[in-house]
């Protein structure tokens, strides 16, 4: 429950400032969607960095919904959002910090991963797309009797902007 | 929810235009509108993203495999007027240079 | 926990398809609207009706933000969503259930009122904006420990169009 | 959050241009900056309403104090480029015919 934390992919001790919790239902993807852009503008983010976190989370959910409950319209996934603001994370100004869980079977973090991209074909893209938005993601088994998977994500604030493709160095280590 | 599609058939061209956001909500049923295009074997596909704000990763893959079937039958597939956001997913998924993506529907050959 | 109601101001017995807890700070208005506004276009509103809603919820939000917590940044509002299509409402095809939920020391509903509005003077609007976007909408007192309020909304989806000012005969006895 | 807001003296008129929603969150900053335009008592205020996408009671709130004092001090207050969403609101609060509420910023006399 300590208030700093240096870790980029850690789940904050503190309550999360909003939670959604939502049936595994594709119809409910655009309200996860909207709530998280309009957040990450209240939270300084510009306007394409804060659709590309809609999406980001857009691909957590469709995995949880195809991959974790196999397409099971009556299971529940939770979402919770905290201001970087709230913890002291070693040089970052601002940002988003994004949490989703699940109650479905658990899988190996290390096998949650997306196609090669040069071997072009449908699908295999949604966690390359997470890891490419985000400034670090982790998978990890949730403790507990319900089971369930968690994704803990992380955007941080830049003050000074950078070129898309390129990556902050600082960060490339707690990337998983 | 049924996703809004426009089918225009010119000559051996059909033009495709859904509206709306293409998420897993709907990513099957455009699909479905695809395929049924491909099947007839046209010269030009053109599928016009203008009324497209918002795309996954599950609409990226139909697109993908209608490219697949595309090319198996010697039909030309082209992305026209596509957004700014929806442009980005591309990019992050290298498929910005797989397909052939065009500003409007003028240089789609429409 | 009855499956069949037919009273437009109940709350449902099933667990919410969407569920927002969201600490009491305006800056997070946006994202309830947001995700209110995109889940009723999906449950077949049409863009300016759910936009009404939206701001019906954001005029409820502001409400629990300002009267019940006086401003206080760091108390809980819950936000729950139903379609209406789980339920055998009489004579009702489709539409929206939302309930808003605090912590906040509890007032009588029936002073719960907005000013008349002939005399026009800043504020005093927001309840009868609820009321007029709803098709019906209560306040009560939560029972329970916590104390707190309750605000249960309906808006049923008209199937003909009708003009902006009329309401529907069968709804009028049920609004608050 | 910061409201953007744009100011523009043209003599003794003034256009007030808020860019974004007006909500709880920024409406008290709002309501600082047409106190402030309202202070110099300006033969005509424009509230230019064309890049509000969203206002709800508190904004609203805002403009009926701001047209009290532009009543005191024989300013002419009014309000242009509404879009259809905030317009629902002033019909729902019946301000519809309280407020000068003209189309464009040339009916406006600006
Ligand atoms: N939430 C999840 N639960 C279980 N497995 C997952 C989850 N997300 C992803 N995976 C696994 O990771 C793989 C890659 O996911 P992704 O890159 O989104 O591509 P796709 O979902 O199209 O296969 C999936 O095929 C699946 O095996
Ligand atoms: N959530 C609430 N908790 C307690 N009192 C409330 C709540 N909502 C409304 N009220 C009461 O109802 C009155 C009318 O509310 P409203 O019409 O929104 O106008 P305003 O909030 O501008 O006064 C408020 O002044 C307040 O006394």
């Amino acid at each position: 429950m300590s208030k700093a934390r240096t870790e980029l992919d850690a789940v904050p001790g503190s309550a999360p400032h909003v939670e959604l919790r939502l049936l595994s239902q594709p119809r409910y993807l655009c309200g996860a969607r909207d709530a998280v852009s309009s957040i990450a503008r209240r939270f300084g983010f510009d306007e394409q960095t804060s659709g590309q976190l809609a999406l980001a989370v857009d691909e957590a959910l469709c995995n949880v919904i195809r991959h974790g409950y196999q397409e099971a319209p009556d299971r529940p996934i939770w979402l919770r959002i905290w201001p970087l603001e709230d913890e002291t994370v070693a040089g970052v100004a601002g940002g988003i910090r994004i949490v989703i869980e699940d109650e479905a079977r658990q899988v190996e973090p290390d096998l949650i991963k997306s196609r090669d991209l040069a071997d072009v074909r449908p699908g295999g893209l949604g966690v390359h797309i997470i890891k490419q938005i985000m400034s670090a993601a982790k998978f990890e088994k949730r403790s507990g009797p319900q089971g369930g998977m968690r994704l803990i994500m992380t955007k941080v604030l830049d003050t000074k902007p950078e070129s898309a493709g390129e990556r902050r160095p600082a960060l490339a280590k707690t990337k998983g | 929810m049924a996703l809004q599609v426009t089918i225009e058939i010119k000559g051996a061209i059909v033009v495709v235009g859904p509206v709306g956001d293409v998420d897993l909500n709907c990513s099957r049923e455009f699909q479905g509108h695809l395929k049924k295009v491909l099947e007839s074997r046209p010269a030009r596909v053109i599928v016009d993203l203008a009324k497209v704000p918002y795309m996954d990763s599950s609409g990226v893959a139909t697109l993908v495999e209608a490219m697949q079937i595309a090319r198996r039958t010697s039909t030309k597939l082209v992305l026209c007027g596509m957004q700014d956001k929806v442009r980005s997913i591309f990019e992050i998924a290298r498929l910005d240079r797989v397909f052939t993506i065009v500003p409007d529907m003028a240089t789609a050959g429409a």
